[in-house]
């Protein structure tokens, strides 16, 4: 009999206790009517999205989570094959709704390694300035909706008030706040205006301390320390198992960071630290994802400094727009526009999976090419889509309300899962 | 007699009064439209299977009794520090008495392992 | 649709184009569905006449108070209860992609909606009477969405905030339902996602309508009746 | 990234290990190794390559390279995280018998791979490969009951007919 029946056995009175043996008998090991399968479904404030975990409880203990998406399956990859090279990257990017620099550099690097062109060094400083900040807008994003599950409504305004400020920077630099289409196949579309910089280096020298805001306000809250610390640990091998990389896998002690191990876009020339984690429960989660702003930071503050001077697109014209006052001197230029702007950009056949770290982990993109103007096929591998396999053994055992810290710690973002 | 428990009276017939206007004009007011999913329990957006003669654990009514037993104790604490200085140290002793025999309970109830859920 | 399309029976007819013919409030055909009737009223508010192309005013007895009945708001009640209902709407937080982050920031303090009454949005739809279906709405997920709207609270209004939900914005393939589709939505706002300040604008619009004195849509402002499209060889 | 020779090195240990019909086809395409595999042996083969230090299974997915029979193509993304190290291995499966042994399941051949359990439901329900012995093989982004594959290139993109004024009566009315 379980350690939950003998408990109660000692306070209630005995009628209840033969009942609860004839259960016994007649159903096995464990009562099954008291099992209680809910739906803690697609619309429901904790789940960040529209995920529905089909959860199985024995009063407030989780038995069995099953999560079922594809409630925001949108076709993004079938869209992708429809669309030419260029086209691709609006569609690409309201996959994964709160990286979308990050969807748009895997896709653009696998292309520009498909065509084997080489990103010139401003563009991929800009590249890192823009993916850098959008780390912190998703860890940003993250941390106000999870406090709020966790009961800290007031951290959500907080981290709302920054996220409004790197929006604007994005603004400036692109001219939409989400889904920017800011990164081209071979750089970026257009340098950055002229108060850019002073805007952001503003932004980065009150950051940190705003970070520490957040940190003081939820590290030493004991109700935060309660539900987060010791909560549904999973160790390293079994994410590695499971396929989980990103800040999960990174809590749990193993270093495993795309930008450290294969650097790309010129990662190697900053130097940041990797948060790493020790237990790898709901608390580590939080921390490391915390840290992660201060790193990104740091990196944005490099970047910016190191920015070097040049071209912030790659000059190949079969790749990239000639600049608009070529346009009306030169012949080339305009046949050259003329093709890229109609027909749109030809890729020599082939596949590649060139993967990038997102906030979330590894988001690579396969992309197949069979030579004509339209790629022939566009796979994202979602870390979210694969992190979210672990909820059931991180979560089977706890109470309903660490699954809630743990959904939340997760950071499963719904559009990337169902593409 | 009326005159000490008016103050007492007026703010039972207002309150009652604000109540049943509100629920009065909801129904009145209010455009009813039947729609067949309407009266079915919300689970999130699905139909929900959860059967009616679902048999909670016991640990749920445990905690509820636990919960009112020392949130009436709290009540009546309320009435005596208002007035403590009126009532004299009388009171006093008489609610150190009730709160230390609500402790014994409380250690009881601590000791039987009831407070933790699992 | 597609094979496999919406679990939902899904009946889409052409709006008859205002009071062609037959009196306001009569059953006219799409049913006595109360859009009609007011679309009718309002149609008539503005001189449009009853019979032929562009029906004139001219009403007697029973019609007549229909009439009034059905566009003016005469009583300080009704204009008490709109005024509060616009001022109070409990939003229900159906955020299902990328137009729910936004629609999160117009929580937050740069576009403080709490400022028009709108900020406590409710998760469960049983204290809600407005839905801002901010997100695309996939095949799987319209007769979720169709079943929340069904267990709203009574005056209830629908917002579909972002591209994808009005017309299946950039992604215009199997997976997705338009929200007009399955579902009557008052205010449709654009954008993909749609600025804080857009889905702002949405709301003091429909805020506007439920006080019964919606801004006039451009076409009402210059009277035009509508685009006439020059059919190439028509 | 193991270059040109590595990878025929790994080829050639595969064909010792597992058959010589075993490694259809090496590719090394800007940096990156692919190896083209015979579908019977899909779990023996990365079993080996697990051994040799292959031991994290990125990504599991469907291709279609529709005029070409066999049609259906399946990769699978290995990282050796050790010395960062890529491969990727291709299975390609008729559309007429588009089956495939999983990876996920602990089988007789040594342990599963269970990060390909929901990436294995994605490639049946969006290609319609069906992996034998997957614990749980369901639909998973598409509704239960949805008839076709929709990621096969020959499923049509669907969506609406674009509604403008002059064409505006004949779609309304074609949906009457």
């Amino acid at each position: 009999m379980s350690e939950y029946r003998r408990r109660e056995q000692s306070i209630t009175l005995a009628p209840f206790e033969q009942q609860l043996e004839d259960q016994l008998e007649a159903g096995g090991d464990e009562p099954t009517q008291e099992l209680l399968t809910l739906n803690f479904g697609p619309h429901h404030p904790a789940t960040h999205g529209v995920l529905r975990l089909l959860v199985t409880l024995q009063g407030e203990v989780v038995r069995d989570v099953k999560p079922i998406i594809g409630y925001v399956h949108t076709g993004i990859e079938k869209t992708a094959e429809d669309k030419s090279y260029w086209k691709v990257i609006p569609v690409i990017e309201r996959m994964d709704y709160l990286a979308y620099y990050f969807n748009a550099m895997a896709y653009c690097s696998a292309v520009e390694t498909l065509i084997d062109v080489e990103v010139p060094k401003r563009a991929q400083y800009l590249r890192v300035i823009h993916m850098e900040l959008n780390r912190i807008v998703s860890h940003l994003v993250w941390l106000g909706t999870s406090a709020l599950d966790l009961g800290a409504i007031s951290m959500f305004w907080y981290c709302f008030r920054e996220r409004e400020k790197i929006l604007d920077l994005f603004e400036m630099s692109s001219g939409q706040r989400m889904h920017t289409r800011y990164f081209q196949i071979g750089g970026v579309i257009e340098d950055i205006p002229r108060g850019f910089a002073e805007k952001l280096s503003g932004f980065l020298a009150e950051m940190p301390s705003r970070v520490d805001q957040y940190g003081d306000l939820l590290n030493s809250n004991e109700i935060v320390l309660q539900r987060l610390r010791g909560t549904c640990p999973l160790d390293a091998e079994t994410l590695l198992s499971l396929g989980v990389t990103g800040p999960l896998l990174r809590a749990a002690g193993n270093p495993w960071d795309l930008r450290k191990a294969a650097p790309y876009s010129s990662y190697e020339d900053f130097d940041f630290k990797i948060p790493v984690g020790t237990q790898g429960d709901n608390y580590d989660r939080y921390a490391c994802r915390l840290a992660e702003m201060y790193e990104s930071v740091k990196i944005v503050q490099q970047a910016l400094d190191g920015l070097p001077e040049g071209p912030h697109i790659t000059e190949d014209r079969k790749v990239a727009l000639p600049p608009r006052h070529e346009l009306a001197t030169s012949m080339e230029a305009l046949i050259h526009h003329f093709k890229l702007v109609t027909e749109g950009m030809r890729v020599p056949p082939g596949e590649v999976y060139s993967p990038v770290e997102s906030p979330r982990g590894e988001l690579g993109c396969f992309v197949r090419s069979d030579g004509s103007s339209k790629p022939a096929r566009v796979h994202m591998r979602d870390p979210s889509f694969v992190n979210l396999q672990a909820t059931s053994p991180m979560v089977k055992g706890a109470y309903i309300a660490d699954m809630i810290a743990t959904l939340a710690m997760l950071d499963p973002i719904l559009g990337g899962i169902d593409r | 007699m009326l005159r000490t428990y008016l103050p007492a009276i007026v703010f039972l017939i207002l309150g009652g009064a604000v109540g049943g206007a509100f629920a009065v004009l909801n129904s009145v007011i209010g455009p009813r439209r039947a729609t067949p999913h309407k009266q079915d329990p919300y689970e999130c957006g699905l139909p929900s299977e959860v059967k009616r003669g679902l048999r909670f654990g016991i640990s749920f009514y445990l905690i509820a009794m636990l919960f009112i037993l020392f949130d009436i104790e709290v009540v009546f604490l309320y009435p005596i520090a208002i007035e403590l200085r009126a009532y004299g140290s009388f009171a006093l002793v008489e609610t150190i008495v009730f709160i230390v025999l609500l402790f014994v309970a409380f250690a009881y109830v601590w000791r039987r392992g009831a407070l933790e859920w699992r | 649709m597609a094979a496999g399309g919406v679990g939902v029976e899904v009946k889409r007819e052409l709006l008859v184009g205002p009071v062609t013919g037959t009196r306001p409030g009569a059953a006219a055909p799409g049913g006595s569905d109360l859009r009609v009737r007011s679309l009718n009223a309002r149609q008539l508010l503005r001189g449009g006449d009853l019979e032929g192309p562009n029906p004139s005013v001219h009403l007697e007895g029973s019609d007549f108070e229909r009439h009034v009945e059905e566009s003016v708001m005469t009583t300080t009640l009704d204009k008490a209860v709109a005024w509060a209902r616009s001022n109070s709407f409990f939003p229900a937080t159906f955020g299902l992609a990328c137009c729910a982050i936004e629609m999160m920031s117009i929580v937050a303090a740069r576009v403080d909606v709490a400022r028009f009454g709108f900020e406590a949005f409710r998760a469960s739809p049983r204290q809600a009477d407005l839905l801002i279906l901010s997100g695309r709405v996939s095949i799987k997920m319209a007769p979720i969405v169709r079943r929340i709207y069904d267990q709203m609270l009574e005056p209830k209004w629908a917002i579909s905030m972002g591209a994808c939900c009005s017309s299946m914005g950039v992604f215009n393939n199997y997976a997705l339902v338009p929200a007009d589709k399955f579902m009557p939505i008052d205010v449709h706002v654009p954008g993909c996602p749609p600025r804080p300040e857009a889905l702002m604008h949405g709301v003091l619009k429909l805020r506007k309508m439920v006080q019964d004195d919606p801004d006039m849509g451009w076409r009402e402002r210059y009277d035009a009746q509508g685009t006439e499209e020059i059919v190439p060889g028509a | 990234m193991p270059d040109a020779t590595g990878l025929e090195l790994i080829a050639q240990g595969l064909r010792e290990a597992e058959g010589e019909s075993v490694v259809t086809d090496t590719l090394f395409f800007r940096e990156r190794a692919t190896l083209s595999v015979e579908p019977a042996h899909i779990r023996a083969v990365l079993a080996h390559l697990r051994a040799r230090g292959y031991a994290f299974l990125a990504s599991v997915h469907g291709v279609d390279y529709y005029p070409h029979e066999p049609r259906l193509g399946v990769c699978y993304e290995l990282l050796d995280m050790a010395n960062v190290e890529r491969i990727t291995v291709k299975v390609r499966v008729p559309s007429t018998a588009p089956e495939l042994e999983s990876v996920t399941p602990d089988a007789a051949d040594g342990a599963g791979w269970p990060t390909a359990n929901h990436q294995e439901r994605e490639v049946y329900d969006m290609f319609g490969v069906v992996f034998r012995g997957h614990p749980d093989l369901r639909r998973i982004l598409m509704p239960e009951d949805y008839e076709g594959h929709p990621q096969r290139r020959d499923f049509p993109i669907g969506g609406e007919p674009v509604i403008f004024t002059y064409n505006e009566h004949e779609a309304l009315g074609s949906s009457e």
